[in-house]
């Protein structure tokens, strides 16, 4: 873990609601990084704190949200000490987004060309014309047929997949270093996902550009990700390489993700299944368990997981997790 | 005559002005002045509308064979120098001024005066003054369609003209009213622009403009008759119907003179400044609540044909403290219907005063003891509509009669009077000049210039009335006056509530407000002038 | 996910409104229990037009009746006229809304046009009509104001429905087989209630103020039965010779408008789907 | 487009003889006629309304005068005015101009205020200035106008002493200032709360988020991604106000003696001079329309998906 190797690293963050119910802690003290080059999987279920994450290093968290505290390090500048209009100059030009839903993402009322244009403009200071031509550019490059047409069009013209692509080439025109793709194909059908995702593989390589790819998609991560994080209740509950966490799972609620997919490794003709196979549901969050937030659902639970917090065990080269007896732990 | 009325005319100004005001009468100035009654001015034809909203107007354009004389409170000639009456008092004939010019210049003759009456009897036409022509000889037959022309109207020259009357009665109560103004044909019948927003008439004004829902703008007519009159250069009706922004317009020193209402007329009287130039008059209005006495209850019974009952109403609401809060002193308290200002008023005369206990007795006698349920409709009007009801509830709940209001729109309280479909009603009607004319409608038969809205039946006050009309003698005539005005008061076929007190404020600069009784805003500004103070003295 | 913890904190909003919505209805319904004084058998001339005091904390009229009782009395009127005639013609105003910009077409043009015929008749004709054809009343004064306002309902609420029909969860309801009713009653409405509940709550005040004109018309409550905006009416011209004839009336009048509003900004955040997905 | 507006002025004809139908008959119901009410406070003797109930044709049968009145319009006669006997269109042509400036003005006063507050409320959602625009967009629909109008008129023409208070003043804009505040106040409470609804709709939409992950800057977020949005609903209701405004105007033309249509309309329902009410009700029948055309037009305009065969 060189300095100069890592795109971003975040540390200790704690991204908070505060409303009159008490405050929901969405995000709490996770600390991980990005390297350069690399594609991070994060996984967890719906209300797990990936998408606070990924929005907090956008610094796109709105009230009544905050970001408590941490280190946000992006090439070793911490973002949180940017001005707002700093902010702006890093996001879509060196971090960008790319968000769940392509029928919303995008704005229905103006076409897919100057809403990629806007990148070029904003970032780049081109005129309007060459903006204009740049953003065909990249809709070829997104691989979408006659670009010079589609730039006219309005995102409601648009298939689904279409749109995903267009959501790509726009997070993509400014050559970004840190690319957050927040479960980019969820809302698409199958074929489409295979195709999206095999052209992020394929610009991920063509630009070495890092992405952090968030899903509750494990075959996805499967296929693409190097490095995984598990994030469960606003925490991390494990990391590790991409073979790892699939051979050797060790935290219970990875093996519980893991168990709810038919087949391991590669993508097959069977599909994938949600994971709504495990019991229970993600606890409230203004009312977490003392101790192990998973402990209620946890199948192998101890009665002194409830005694206190558990902290984060580095293994070193096997990477992070966040419970005592974890599998393989020496016990 | 001419020097007797500029002498009549110095009087007034001296009497109005007080001591410490120069006497030198000021020439120009603009004066901005109200038309309080509505939003609105239909039309400056005076012969087609009866509105008052729009005669305050016009009588300021134009002249009729007679004027209101405010001073003496008492119609008299204007357009002629001097009238002939022949014995039997059925022939008129008039010397009408040779320097009475319209505004286009041409002079006033006997023709115009024909032809005026004429129009106004067309019954094709439809013109509101129809009903003040009756007296005079053919004019029914016009009316009916029967002749083409009013037979009585006859021109002996150019400034002589001849009108015969069907009975002996003195024409001026007729024909001073605005709609029966002197129109010159050839501008009526003008194609290439109506009539009724290019008025053009005889009086001391000229037309200027008329801005629809905004104001109307006179100029002086310099070839006026009266020499050296109008003083003003320019007069200017503002139509404003909401006091409170006449209030503040008259505040602001734009206008020169307001209408006051009852809340700001308690608002001037206790201001220092704004009390001392109020001009007050008691207006021959009087406001009433008409009983039906043919609404039956369901038990049949029919409270007001029992005499005894409408009494017990009379003496059951405390009407003086109601005028005295509630209209705020801005009334007087109506003994019976005449007005103060009409001959055949007497100020002695007997009153119902505020007597619960008699009240409750009467209704005890009458067998109403236990009272009724009592619907009165009327007008949302602040004098003289449903608020007086309001006030008037808990006196009568007092009696045991459970009153409650309906707050109709004028048309449809109209039809409801028409259809006599009221159990009670607020109004207010004119009961001046002419006593007889307004104590008229309350006569069973002869009520016909208004339907009789209390359907009134008493064979004694039917004949004094005829009697009175029937006189010559004019001592005589008052005392029948008098007498039916006592016996509609005792019979009580109304509650007899105020007359309108009207009260007009100027402010310093303004000189010649006059005290009009039949209608405080019907000013002629032919008096009228403005110190050099005023802001608009010397505005054209 | 902040959304829904969005949702919750914007309940303050819910919460002040319907406290208020319910302090009125408590001094609606218990009016003879809070009131000092009659409302109008205890007028006495002697006591008219007094400023507000101890006696008297809000003055009393210029008919010597005490104001306070007749605002406390006059919530029956105008709460009752107010929520009523708006819950009509925002029913009303939303279903033709609706139907008009989801189908199109011949009855969007039949819809358009009896709108644009509503907006331009005069609703003092309307007034005038009900009035003559059906008489005096309370239900009558509903129907009038009712039965005049739908059409701008329908209007913001069709203008709406054309920008959310061809939207994608509108389409993927269809493809699922909903009825009709259903799409266009929860997928549709849901996302264009904000706009019609600000015009309801808002037009709220004006139903208010419209009944005084109504009862001049013989439509309304008659005297001396009290509504505030009859009483606000009554006082105009007295605004500055005995302000508090018509400050207080007009206060009430603004709590009210002020609360619902605050509850029809609540329920929308309640409704409103993109408040409530979780994700 | 060219074939949906010709269809929709061909949709005007019916809805104007439906309303002029509509108005027609309801005028018919009112109780009471024009000479009943002719003579003002000096009532007209029967004799005489009896006269011009026959000059004016109302005792011939309501579908008789409705004809007659169809056969007029369709050679562009609005008819007479019963009280005044001048020409229907003679009466109203001067009131228009008037009316639509007063219109124009107190609408554009509420877009100027109520749209920028709106959107600032909308942005400031849940602070002390949201409440505040709240409080006062509320105080502006619960103030009576005639309030409004009398207390501006106090400050500006009686205390200051630098407006006029009433009057058209030949079209001096001195005096067209305190008739379109008053008259603008409400519809800018009106006009910022929708706004405020529609804006907090669009900024919880996804791609508002999707512009701020671009990084382009808050004003332009604003300015085009959310405004754009929030459009269709401003237009719709500023479009349906200006309607209403073209009739609904009466208690400032009243108050402020404005020579607008709205006093002359409800004057001639009082009076029962229903040749001018008719005229009113044409004009305002037509605004309308041409002002929907105009709104829906712009739908077209402002949102792509909005399409017009």
């Amino acid at each position: 873990m060189q300095p100069a190797k890592t795109v971003l690293n975040i540390d200790s963050l704690f991204t908070e609601f505060n409303t009159i119910d008490g405050t929901a802690r969405a995000v709490n003290d996770v600390t991980f990084d990005v390297k350069r080059g690399e594609i991070l999987g994060i996984v967890g279920e719906s209300g797990s704190g990936k998408s606070v994450t990924a929005l907090s290093i956008m610094r796109l968290i709105r009230p009544p949200g905050s970001i408590r505290r941490g280190r946000i390090e992006f090439f070793g500048r911490d973002l949180m000490g940017l001005s707002g209009d700093e902010m702006k100059d890093v996001r879509g030009n060196r971090i960008s987004m790319i968000f769940q839903e392509p029928m919303t993402s995008l704005h229905p009322l103006f076409t897919i060309g100057l809403q990629i244009s806007e990148m070029y403009i904003k970032h780049m200071g081109l005129s309007k014309k060459e903006a204009w031509e740049h953003a065909i550019e990249m809709l070829e490059k997104v691989q979408i047929p006659s670009p010079e047409k589609r730039v006219k069009d309005y995102p409601h013209q648009m298939s689904g997949g279409m749109r995903q692509r267009v959501m790509i080439a726009m997070a993509l025109s400014c050559n970004p270093e840190l690319l957050i793709a927040d479960e980019p194909t969820t809302a698409l059908d199958v074929t489409i996902q295979a195709q999206v995702i095999d052209l992020m593989w394929q610009l991920e390589k063509e630009y070495s550009t890092a992405i952090m790819m968030i899903t509750h998609d494990l075959g996805v991560i499967a296929e693409i990700a190097q490095r995984v994080i598990v994030m469960y209740a606003g925490e991390i509950v494990e990391e590790a390489e991409v073979n790892q966490l699939f051979e050797q799972p060790k935290h219970p609620y990875t093996r519980a993700l893991l168990e709810a997919i038919p087949k391991l490794g590669r993508r097959t003709r069977m599909g994938r299944k949600p994971l709504q196979e495990i019991k229970g549901i993600v606890p409230g969050l203004y009312n977490l368990p003392a101790g192990c937030n998973f402990y209620p659902r946890c199948p192998e639970a101890r009665p002194d997981c409830r005694l206190s917090d558990i902290s984060l065990i580095d293994l070193g080269i096997r990477g992070r997790v966040r419970c005592p007896y974890y599998q393989g732990a020496k016990a | 005559m001419k020097i007797w009325k500029i002498g009549l005319s110095l009087v007034l100004t001296l009497g109005l002005l007080g001591a410490d005001h120069s006497f030198a009468v000021r020439k120009g100035g603009t004066f901005n002045w109200i038309a309080p009654y509505g939003s609105k001015i239909d039309t400056l034809d005076p012969n087609n509308s009866g509105d008052e909203q729009n005669g305050l107007v016009t009588m300021n354009i134009f002249r009729c064979l007679y004027r209101w004389n405010a001073a003496e409170n008492k119609p008299q000639l204007e357009l002629a120098d001097a009238v002939d009456i022949s014995p039997d008092g059925l022939v008129y004939t008039y010397s009408l001024k040779r320097n009475v010019k319209f505004h286009n210049g041409r002079q006033l003759t006997a023709d115009d005066i024909i032809y005026t009456y004429n129009r106004i009897a067309n019954p094709d036409n439809a013109l509101s003054g129809t009903q003040n022509l009756v007296f005079i000889r053919g004019a029914m037959d016009v009316f009916e369609h029967k002749a083409k022309e009013v037979a009585g109207l006859k021109k002996i020259d150019d400034h002589k003209l001849e009108i015969t009357l069907t009975s002996a009665i003195d024409p001026a109560f007729f024909l001073y009213s605005f709609p029966m103004s002197i129109v010159p044909k050839e501008e009526v019948e003008r194609m290439d622009r109506p009539f009724s927003s290019n008025p053009v008439g005889c009086g001391p004004f000229k037309f200027v403009k008329w801005v629809k829902g905004s104001e109307v703008v006179l100029e002086r007519f310099e070839d006026y008759y009266e020499s050296g009159k109008p003083y003003l250069d320019k007069l200017v009706f503002k139509i404003m119907s909401s006091s409170a922004a006449r209030d503040l317009s008259y505040r602001a020193k734009e206008l020169d003179a307001n209408l006051l209402y009852a809340t700001q007329y308690a608002a001037y009287k206790k201001d220092p400044e704004l009390s001392k130039n109020l001009v007050e008059v008691a207006e021959m209005f009087t406001r009433f609540v008409a009983f039906n006495p043919e609404w039956e209850l369901a038990d049949g019974r029919k409270p007001f044909s029992d005499v005894r009952v409408r009494q017990a109403f009379n003496y059951a609401i405390n009407t003086d403290l109601i005028v005295k809060k509630y209209a705020k002193n801005k009334a007087y308290p109506a003994i019976s219907f005449l007005a103060p200002t009409t001959p055949g008023y007497d100020p002695n005369g007997k009153r119902y005063e505020y007597n619960p206990e008699k009240a409750k007795a009467l209704m005890k006698a009458a067998g109403y003891e236990k009272g009724f349920d009592l619907e009165i409709i009327g007008t949302g009007d602040s004098s003289y509509g449903t608020g007086v009801i309001e006030v008037a509830i808990p006196f009568l709940k007092k009696i045991n009669i459970s009153a409650s209001a309906l707050t109709l729109e004028g048309a449809a309280k109209y039809k409801r009077q028409g259809d006599r479909n009221f159990e009670a009603m607020i109004c207010s009607f004119g009961s001046g000049p002419d006593g007889i004319s307004a104590l008229m409608l309350f006569h069973s038969t002869k009520a016909k210039k208004l339907p009789n809205v209390a359907r009134y039946k008493n064979g004694e006050y039917d004949r004094t009335l005829d009697l009175a009309a029937e006189t010559r003698d004019p001592e005589q005539r008052i005392a029948y006056v008098k007498k039916a005005n006592e016996i509609l008061q005792a019979d009580a076929p109304i509650w007899f509530y105020n007359y309108n007190k009207a009260v007009i404020a100027h402010h310093p600069w303004v000189h010649g407000i006059q005290k009009v009784g039949i209608e405080h805003m019907f000013q002629d500004f032919t008096e009228v002038w403005v110190e050099a103070t005023s802001p608009r003295a010397n505005a054209k | 996910m902040d959304n829904w913890v969005k949702k919750i904190r914007k309940r303050t909003n819910l919460v002040a409104g319907t406290i208020v919505f319910l302090i009125i209805v408590f001094v609606a319904v218990f009016a003879p229990y809070l009131a000092p004084t009659h409302p109008w058998d205890d007028a006495d001339l002697m006591i008219s037009e007094l400023p507000p005091s101890g006696e008297y904390l809000f003055g009393t009229d210029s008919k010597g009746r005490d104001i306070l009782s007749r605002v406390i009395y006059g919530s029956r009127i105008s709460l009752s006229v107010g929520v009523i005639s708006q819950l009509i013609n925002s029913v009303i105003g939303i279903v033709f809304g609706l139907t008009a910009g989801y189908f199109g077409r011949l009855w969007d043009d039949i819809v358009v046009a009896v709108a644009n015929i509503m907006l331009s008749i005069p609703s003092l004709i309307f007034a005038l009509a009900v009035m003559a054809l059906l008489g005096p009343g309370l239900i009558n004064v509903f129907i009038a104001l009712g039965l005049t306002n739908w059409a701008y309902t329908c209007r913001i609420t069709r203008s709406q429905v054309l920008g959310t029909k061809n939207q994608n969860y509108v389409k993927a309801a269809k493809a699922m087989g909903f009825g009709r009713c259903r799409v266009m009653f929860l997928h549709i409405l849901p996302n264009i209630f904000g706009p019609i509940l600000v015009m309801a709550s808002l037009g709220m005040a004006d139903a208010i103020l419209m009944e005084a004109s109504l009862s001049f018309l013989g439509l309304g409550t008659q005297p001396p039965v009290p509504s505030w905006g009859g009483m606000l009416a009554g006082a105009r011209e007295q605004l500055f010779t005995a302000p508090w004839l018509s400050i207080f009336p007009g206060l009430a009048i603004f709590i009210t408008v002020l609360g619902l509003n605050l509850l029809g900004d609540g329920l929308r955040d309640l409704l409103d789907p993109h408040m409530s997905e979780t994700k | 487009m060219i074939s949906y507006v010709l269809r929709r002025l061909i949709q005007f004809v019916p809805t104007i003889f439906g309303v002029t139908l509509i108005v027609f008959f309801l005028l018919n119901v009112l109780p009471g006629n024009a000479a009943m009410m002719a003579g003002g406070k000096n009532r007209i003797p029967p004799a005489a309304q009896k006269l011009m109930i026959k000059k004016w044709g109302l005792d011939q049968p309501v579908y008789a005068r409705y004809f007659k009145y169809i056969k007029g319009l369709c050679t562009a006669d609005l008819g007479t005015s019963f009280i005044s006997g001048e020409r229907v269109t003679d009466v109203l042509a001067p009131r228009l101009w008037p009316t639509f400036k007063l219109a124009v003005i107190a609408l554009a006063i509420a877009c100027v205020t109520g749209i920028p507050l709106g959107f600032y409320s909308a942005l400031r959602q849940g602070t002390a200035m949201d409440t505040v625009t709240m409080i006062g967009a509320v105080s502006g629909v619960s103030m009576p106008q005639f309030w409004l109008g009398l207390l501006l008129m106090y400050f500006f023409s009686v205390y200051l002493k630098i407006l006029p208070t009433v009057g058209y003043g030949n079209g001096d804009p001195k005096f067209i200032i305190l008739p379109a505040i008053t008259l603008g106040v409400g519809y800018m409470a009106l006009l910022a709360r929708t706004t405020r609804a529609a804006v907090v709709e669009t900024l919880s939409q996804d791609y508002i988020r999707t512009a701020r992950s671009k990084g382009i800057s808050d004003l332009l977020i604003n300015r085009r991604h959310v405004l754009r949005n929030t459009l269709t609903i401003i237009l719709t209701s500023a479009g349906l106000q200006f309607g209403s405004l073209l009739g609904g105007t009466v208690v400032v033309e009243t108050l402020f003696s404005w020579p607008g249509l709205g006093t002359m309309m409800v004057n001639s329902i009082y009076y029962r001079d229903t040749p001018i009410t008719q005229g009113c009700v044409m004009i305002i029948i037509v605004g309308f329309l041409v002002i929907n055309l105009l709104v829906d037009l712009s739908y077209a305009l402002i949102d792509p998906r909005i399409k017009y065969q």
